[in-house]
């Protein structure tokens, strides 16, 4: 075992220590900020949360297979820049989107099937854990090429702004992809047709096992979007109540024509890469800080402080999540396999005779 | 020997020689040859069977004589 | 528009008329690429549409093939009907990654729910001595997708009609426009339209070899079997039009009634396109076959630059009639 | 099973003739064979002990079944020239459509039994006699579990090759055998004792498979053709379309021949007197029944559309005073007993025997591109069978016997031939034929050559014809020579030497 190293500074300072208590958002100044929403928040993440942890349970078990990347820990970023996004806007994600999928209100037994690969799944059982999409909810997938959704979330955002219509695409990926080409060529081909798009940059500091210093040049990410001249800033991503604000007022600018904009939500994961890996490449130290600030712990401790959560209704929505799931797993376990027959569906549209 | 002894003979030793014909059917006055596509050969055999059979000498000048039922039966009776 | 003759037209100027066209037809299409707008097109195909059609729907993109191309297939899953234009197939090669991750797979990987009636133009192949990095056939490799549909129009007919046919598909399109094609010029009806994207045509019927090619290679394939009548070899040209899914029908139709097949592919031998067909004439019309299937490919070197070699590296006439010699015995 | 014939893809054993512990010798007949064509005595070609009966009377079995094993006390030296006399065979063999047939490649071509046809000789079957017949005849110890396997194609008959374990061969060969992919255990030794030499190697590698293209092999399916007769003219001699339907046209030849008759209806149908002169029960097969008139009337054709296909023939003629010759006979069997006299034929033969000898270019084989001289004169005769068609076994070392002793095996072969019961190495060696048509009345025949022969001689009747001699005219028994001859191998000239020669030969009677 190589000793483990910590990441340098300063991306040190900034990458591997969670954001300053003191620096989170007041509650009583944002917007919607009822307690029933932040409520709605809380069971939200809550969700997120034993979903995955289910996900675990199901994978080792044999149940569902394939690659699996679980987005525990990361869960506010998901939730809140939801909050931002109406039903017309349009999603593209990353392969590690359960979160997003749920947040953006695919039905929890539609994802759980597609686990199973099930036809009723949300992408009826073709795509799995990695692919997820649902076109009632303008979820554009699941695209497991980091990278590859941006050009995409470009190209939907071109539509609307040919068409004229009032849309935000919001576009997820995580700090791999700003090593990527298409990165660049995405966020310039946006910029230079003031197309609206909300970049979502999950820097959860690892692409894979490669800690983000060890590949950028330039770790402040809000910057290196911010060069090709759009609105780009840092947002505490373990915070669902500041993503949400940010995610806001993105979102309120694109959608009134203030072209592409940039969040980067800086967020960690406290499990590996995929399901499994022997996580050499961090050190247990920084992860058990990281889960000192689990955002679903963060919120619901400021909810208590604030009168908002009383004594058994954390244990009453998981005991309702939990019901929900057992439902969820039951009914994709039930779920048909789609017959060998039509193996090749899927592959062209149906002709029209 | 009789001419019908004779011509019995000639058609035993026919038969055999040629088995997918019968000599019953053939006029007297048939060329055997001919009429049951005899080579030299079968001829020769045919000849050879009828002198160990009657015991008499043929020489090849006799050869003509043995040319149909009657006249060789009448060539075997008569001496 | 005026062709290079009177009542002339030529194979750019018919492209140029089908994307007019599709754009006065469906407000949804427009085209997108470098150099498309300003410039007129790399090779002068939307040459005037700017002026036409205005920025928005003729958009000059910035040299990102991947951005340019996944951004068509995004606007295809948006409800538009783009035309993208990539340079040359090699650059095509820089968005690759969209191509085969992105179009061919969104369709499946969504369970049917996302499908990309997007359309991509490109140029392909040798003539021009424009060397190693602007030459190659490259069709074959896509052919190798499933969810994709491939065209190579070799035909002024196919370069006026085959693109509205193309926008009108629910799946991705991508056509093959050999370079050497552009300055063809010919008559065309004026009425001529669309026609379909389905099927292989027989470009000059004969009896004694199945002379079996597409686009830049079919004028060498009918020249080679002009130069056959006259050693009374009569062969039947081919033109397979649609590369994928191939036309096996007629294909095979016609090996069973020659007997022998000679295919004419300016990829490269390894892995081509011609290898497929190969295969298919052995799968299908085996016990129909009265010698090898012989095969005129590129010679597998880079594209040299100068003409000598480059000609040397392309399949010929004189090749293909030596293959088709061979092939009658 | 020998193969007895390019034709024959099977026989039926109708009678052995040793039993286990028997000691028999190079040469004895073992077993009696019914082919389509006619039955057959199979020889030995060793000498040894009989170990065991392996096929039983009756069963029909595929050529290259084993019949018997035979523990050999001691190998034999080869004949001398043994190796020369497999060539053209090997040659012959090694053309496409040898293994076409289904039989092991060295039971190769044509056919012997079944070739009997061609309105002239025995010659190809005699060809491939060397080797197949070999085959056929068991010899050695079966190796236990050790089958040798069959060169046929897979999915076919199965065929065990005749000659199992031992495999005897030098290093050098073994080599070879292995670049060339050859399975040394189904290759049929020619050398000394059996032993597997380099050619035995190179034959079997050469006649593995008919080169022929799918559409070839589908139509010669549909129409029946073999195309094993077929000649190729596509690349590297490839067998294509148009050679299938131009042997098709030319009536060409089924390639699955109808079962063996059993033996007890052939033998219902056979001759009976001659089978009872043999001292042998009537139960061989014999000629004369449809299916095996058919199946040898289709053998005539293809070969005889082979011969006239791949041919280039020429001809010559002669018409030869015979009256010094008649003169002769008259005066020499005015003296002898019937038993004893001579037909014309005879000095016929003999005079074709010792032309053949003077003028060796006519005597032998055409093979792949070259004429390949026959080891001796073997001369074949087309005997017509009664009831149809035709027969041609050879007169071994004809040029050797003297008129007495080449009538006694005319008389021998025409008997057994007719009560079919020829052997197998007539069947296969002849290395030129002669037809004499002169029984049936006709004055002359001009013949078709039996390939791989490379000549044909017919003689027609003997006539009485005006006849100058030395400005005198008068009347004179005679008779038209005809010689059919394959150009690729002489040319006219030679052929009038050979007729000249047969001439000269009828006008000295007493030398012959």
């Amino acid at each position: 075992m190589s000793p483990r190293r910590r990441p340098a500074a300063p991306a040190a300072r900034q990458a591997a220590s969670p954001p300053a208590a003191a620096r989170q958002p007041v509650m009583h100044n944002e917007p919607g900020g009822s307690a029933a929403h932040r409520t709605d928040l809380l069971r939200q993440m809550l969700l997120i949360r034993r979903f995955e942890e289910k996900c675990v349970e199901l994978y080792s078990a044999g149940e569902i297979h394939g690659f699996v990347h679980l987005y525990i820990g990361e869960e506010a970023v998901a939730v809140g820049v939801n909050q931002a996004l109406t039903p017309d806007d349009a999603i593209v994600s990353t392969y590690r989107e359960h979160g997003h999928a749920l947040a953006r209100g695919i039905p929890m037994t539609a994802v759980m099937a597609e686990m199973y690969g099930r036809t009723t799944g949300c992408s009826g059982g073709r795509g799995g854990s990695m692919h997820l999409f649902d076109a009632q909810t303008r979820f554009y997938g699941g695209n497991a090429i980091v990278g590859g959704g941006l050009p995409l979330a470009v190209g939907i955002a071109l539509t609307d702004r040919m068409r004229g219509r009032s849309r935000v695409t919001a576009c997820f990926f995580g700090d791999g992809a700003v090593a990527e080409g298409e990165f660049h060529e995405c966020l310039n081909l946006a910029t230079l047709w003031q197309l609206p798009v909300l970049f979502c940059c999950e820097n959860n500091l690892y692409a894979m096992g490669t800690a983000l210093a060890r590949a950028q040049a330039q770790t402040d990410l809000a910057v290196r979007a911010a060069s090709y001249g759009m609105p780009a800033w840092a947002v505490d991503g373990m915070d669902v109540l500041a993503v949400e604000q940010a995610a806001r007022h993105a979102a309120d600018a694109v959608r009134g024509g203030g072209g592409p904009h940039f969040l980067e939500l800086r967020t960690y994961r406290f499990r590996a890469h995929s399901m499994y890996d022997p996580d050499r490449y961090r050190d247990k130290a920084e992860v058990e800080e990281w889960k000192r600030r689990d955002p679903i712990d963060a919120l619901a401790a400021r909810m208590r402080e604030a009168g908002e959560l009383a004594g058994d209704t954390l244990a009453a929505i998981d005991a309702d999540l939990t019901g929900e799931l057992t439902d969820a797993i039951d009914k994709a376990r039930g779920g048909p396999l789609e017959p060998v027959s039509d193996l090749t569906r899927f592959v062209y549209s149906p002709r029209q005779p | 020997m009789t001419p019908e002894q004779a011509r019995q003979m000639i058609k035993d030793i026919l038969r055999e020689i040629a088995p997918d014909c019968d000599p019953d059917t053939l006029p007297g006055d048939a060329d055997l040859r001919d009429s049951l596509e005899l080579d030299s050969l079968d001829f020769l055999n045919f000849v050879e069977e009828l002198a160990q059979r009657s015991g008499r000498r043929i020489d090849e000048d006799d050869y003509p004589k043995l040319a149909t039922l009657a006249s060789g039966a009448a060539f075997l009776a008569g001496s | 528009m005026t062709g290079s003759g009177p009542g002339k037209t030529t194979y750019r100027e018919a492209m140029r008329a089908a994307i007019r066209e599709a754009m006065l037809a469906d407000e949804r299409v427009f085209l997108m690429g470098e150099d498309v707008g300003r410039y007129g097109g790399c090779f002068a195909v939307s040459l005037g549409l700017l002026e036409e059609f205005g920025p928005e729907r003729i958009r000059d993109t910035p040299l990102s093939e991947s951005a340019f191309v996944g951004a068509g297939i995004g606007a295809a899953i948006g409800g538009m009907r783009p035309i993208v234009e990539i340079m040359t197939v090699n650059f095509s090669l820089l968005a690759l990654d969209q191509i085969m991750n992105n179009a061919a797979t969104l369709l499946h990987m969504s369970g049917g729910q996302f499908s990309v009636p997007l359309v991509i133009r490109m140029t392909t192949g040798a003539g021009r001595q424009v060397a190693a990095q602007h030459s190659h056939s490259l069709e074959g490799w896509y052919t190798h997708i499933p969810g994709l549909r491939i065209v190579a129009p070799a035909t002024l007919e196919d370069a006026r009609g085959m693109l509205w046919t193309a926008l009108a598909d629910p799946d991705p399109v991508l056509i093959f426009e050999h370079g050497s094609l552009y300055n063809m010029a010919g008559v065309l009806a004026p009425d001529a339209g669309a026609v379909d994207i389905d099927s292989a045509v027989i470009r000059r019927p004969g009896t004694d070899v199945t002379l079996i090619t597409y686009g830049g290679t079919l004028g060498k394939a009918l020249d080679a079997a002009e130069a056959l009548a006259g050693e009374q070899i009569q062969a039947e040209v081919i033109d397979l039009r649609t590369l994928r899914p191939l036309d096996d029908e007629t294909v095979m139709a016609s090996v069973r009634r020659t007997h022998r097949a000679v295919i004419v592919d300016e990829g490269w031998r390894s892995g081509s396109l011609a290898a497929e067909v190969s295969a298919r004439i052995m799968e299908q019309a085996f016990y129909d076959l009265d010698a090898p299937v012989e095969r005129v490919c590129s010679a597998e070197v880079p594209m040299p630059y100068p003409r000598h070699l480059e000609e040397a590296a392309l399949p010929q006439v004189p090749a293909i009639v030596e293959a088709a010699r061979q092939a009658v015995g | 099973m020998p193969a007895l014939g390019a034709d024959m893809e099977q026989g039926t054993l109708v009678e052995w003739l040793v039993k286990p512990g028997d000691q028999i010798h190079k040469g004895d007949i073992i077993a009696v064979v019914d082919t389509d064509k006619s039955a057959i005595e199979v020889e030995s070609f060793h000498t040894g002990t009989v170990e065991a009966l392996i096929t039983p009377v009756g069963e029909t079995v595929p050529v290259g079944t084993v019949l018997a094993t035979i523990t050999e006390t001691e190998a034999e030296p080869a004949r001398p020239g043994a190796a020369e006399a497999g060539r053209p065979g090997a040659v012959e063999a090694g053309r496409p459509g040898a293994v076409e047939a289904g039989v092991p490649a060295a039971m190769g071509a044509p056919a012997a039994a079944a070739a009997g046809p061609a309105a002239m000789g025995a010659g190809p079957a005699a060809v491939e006699a060397g080797r197949p017949a070999a085959a056929g005849a068991p010899k050695g110890k079966r190796a236990p579990g050790k089958r040798a396997p069959g060169r046929a194609r897979p999915g076919r008959t199965p065929a065990p090759a005749g000659p199992a374990a031992p495999v005897h061969s030098t290093p050098l060969v073994r080599h070879e055998a292995g670049q060339l992919g050859v399975d040394l255990a189904a290759v049929h030794g020619t050398g000394r004792g059996g032993t597997i030499t380099r050619a035995d190697v190179e034959y079997a590698a050469a006649s593995r498979r008919v080169r022929a293209t799918p559409l070839a092999r589908r139509l010669a399916a549909e129409l029946g053709v073999d195309l094993g007769t077929v000649t190729g003219t596509g690349t590297g001699g490839a067998v294509r379309e148009a050679d299938v339907r131009r042997a098709a046209a030319a009536g060409a030849p089924a390639a699955q021949q109808p079962p063996a008759q059993p033996p007890a209806a052939a033998a219902a149908a056979g001759q009976a007197p001659h089978a009872g002169e043999a001292g042998r029960p009537a139960t061989a097969g014999r000629a004369g029944t449809a299916g095996r008139a058919e199946s040898m009337r289709q053998a005539i054709a293809r070969l005889m559309a082979r011969s006239k296909r791949e041919i280039p023939h020429y001809y010559v003629t002669n018409t030869v005073d015979m009256g010094t010759a008649m003169s002769w006979l008259r005066e020499r069997n005015r003296r002898l007993e019937v038993s004893q006299r001579l037909v014309p034929a005879a000095l016929l033969l003999r005079a074709t025997a010792l032309a053949a000898r003077q003028v060796p270019e006519l005597n032998g084989y055409w093979g792949e591109d070259h004429f390949v001289p026959g080891p001796a004169v073997h001369l074949g005769v087309a005997i017509s069978l009664r009831g149809g068609g035709l027969i041609t076994p050879a007169i071994h070392h004809a040029d050797d016997l003297a008129p007495g002793e080449l009538m006694a095996k005319l008389r021998d072969l025409v008997n057994r031939a007719r009560a079919g019961r020829l052997r197998s190495s007539e069947m296969t060696d002849a290395t030129i034929t002669v037809t004499n048509l002169g029984d049936q009345g006709v004055e002359s025949v001009t013949g078709v050559i039996y390939p791989p022969q490379v000549a044909l001689v017919g003689f027609g009747k003997i006539v009485e014809r005006p006849w100058a001699v030395n400005g005198l005219l008068g009347i004179r028994p005679v008779v038209v020579t005809t010689l059919a001859a394959d150009h690729r191998a002489t040319d006219g000239y030679t052929g009038g030497r050979f007729l000249t020669a047969i001439a000269q030969l009828l006008q000295r009677p007493e030398e012959l």
